[in-house]
């Protein structure tokens, strides 16, 4: 499933769907609104855009590095402290794959996937700064 | 002939998203959102610097491809055309 | 929570349990029963020396990577392809941490932590040889 | 004195596991387990190589504490010793 939605996931099913004929290790990367002493986080992403990139994060993911499953939840909308922003569970036959499945996916996802979030704070708020100041360098 | 513009995260906030406009033929790129921007001065601001070309982190794109700052003045809009405004992004 | 059990564990509950204040990033790995031609798995441990180790590494793990919650589950007993073998949930407050210490337990556990494993066959049964033959250097 | 000898995977297959035997004052561990591997040879040949000394995968183990094979023709074995002998692990 590559989503990006208000309603949170349960990853406990999508962990268990993960689970394709030959897979020996799932990974879980799960964003969550850290509190940095602020009430809520917003987040807004150009949706179509947005989900395509992710689409070819995860075919590309899945070839570099033979995975078996890719799932990947990106929330919007406001999130508590403590939520899930951000879900990718990828399902590969060794632990080595999977680990370096995932972590392209989340470096993917920074550094190019038109989304944006907002700290609120109860002085107002505070659009949080890319990691990646000039995205990435070409969007297909 | 009409495009849509859409700005997202500060520029949203200081110009708005989803903005129907009428275009005349041969209208470029850098020109439409030069246009559109100057309607809120910080908005104008956020977006070009004091020389009018786009800040060198800003992101643009034409249907969804991305066009390069470079090529913005170059580039004209046509009809149907979703133009989009956005600054880094930062999800994840 | 450290634990050597048959049970199997509810990973969403771990998840939600795992987000201490300050968590940005839960990483969760899912080892599973690979089905390589295999009818069932069998997993052995010597329990009061293997959960010892299992707490060293959390230890080791949570000063080493600044993590901020360590679960380790691992299962023994007769598992069916698909069942979860071991189970690690970390969270810390950047995904660098998260990712690194999840990586570091799971290798220390291959290294050093007494539990084998037998894979079930039609014909018989192998036992599955470790990553390392000398197993870990120096046990505490 | 009586000692627990536990063995695993494949050499608790071939030896047993959980043995308590009674040893006399000054046996050492490479000695004793010699003597209960004895009972089937296909279980010592697991442990030990043709000049009778520990294979050198063999992990041994005397309450909790790893004992250097080297080390195990001279440490003795003591009253309520727990004594571990098993092959490479393999959890995860």
């Amino acid at each position: 499933m590559i989503a990006i939605q208000l309603a949170d996931v349960d990853i406990g099913d999508l962990i268990r769907a993960a689970k394709k004929h030959g897979t020996g290790a799932v990974i879980v990367f799960d964003g969550v609104v850290r509190d940095d002493d602020i009430t809520e986080m917003e987040l807004e992403a150009y949706e179509d855009i947005a989900k395509q990139e992710l689409q070819n994060i995860a075919k590309d993911a899945t070839e570099q590095f033979r995975l078996l499953h890719v799932d990947i939840i990106h929330r919007i909308g406001r999130l508590a402290v403590g939520e899930n922003i951000l879900v990718i569970v990828v399902a590969a036959g060794h632990r080595e794959e999977a680990y370096a499945g995932s972590r392209y996916i989340i470096e993917a996802i920074k550094a190019g996937v038109p989304i944006w979030k907002k700290e609120l704070t109860k002085n107002g708020g505070r659009w949080v700064p890319g990691e990646h100041g000039h995205g990435r360098p070409k969007t297909s | 002939m009409t495009v849509k513009i859409r700005f997202f995260a500060r520029f949203r906030e200081l110009l708005g998203t989803d903005i129907m406009t009428d275009v005349v033929a041969g209208m470029m790129f850098s020109s439409l959102i030069t246009t559109i921007a100057k309607k809120n001065p910080e908005g104008y601001d956020a977006i070009f610097d004091e020389k009018g070309t786009f800040r060198e982190f800003v992101i643009l794109m034409k249907n969804g491809k991305r066009i390069d700052i470079a090529d913005a003045a170059k580039t004209p809009v046509e009809d149907g055309d979703e133009i989009a405004v956005f600054p880094p992004v930062a999800g994840g």
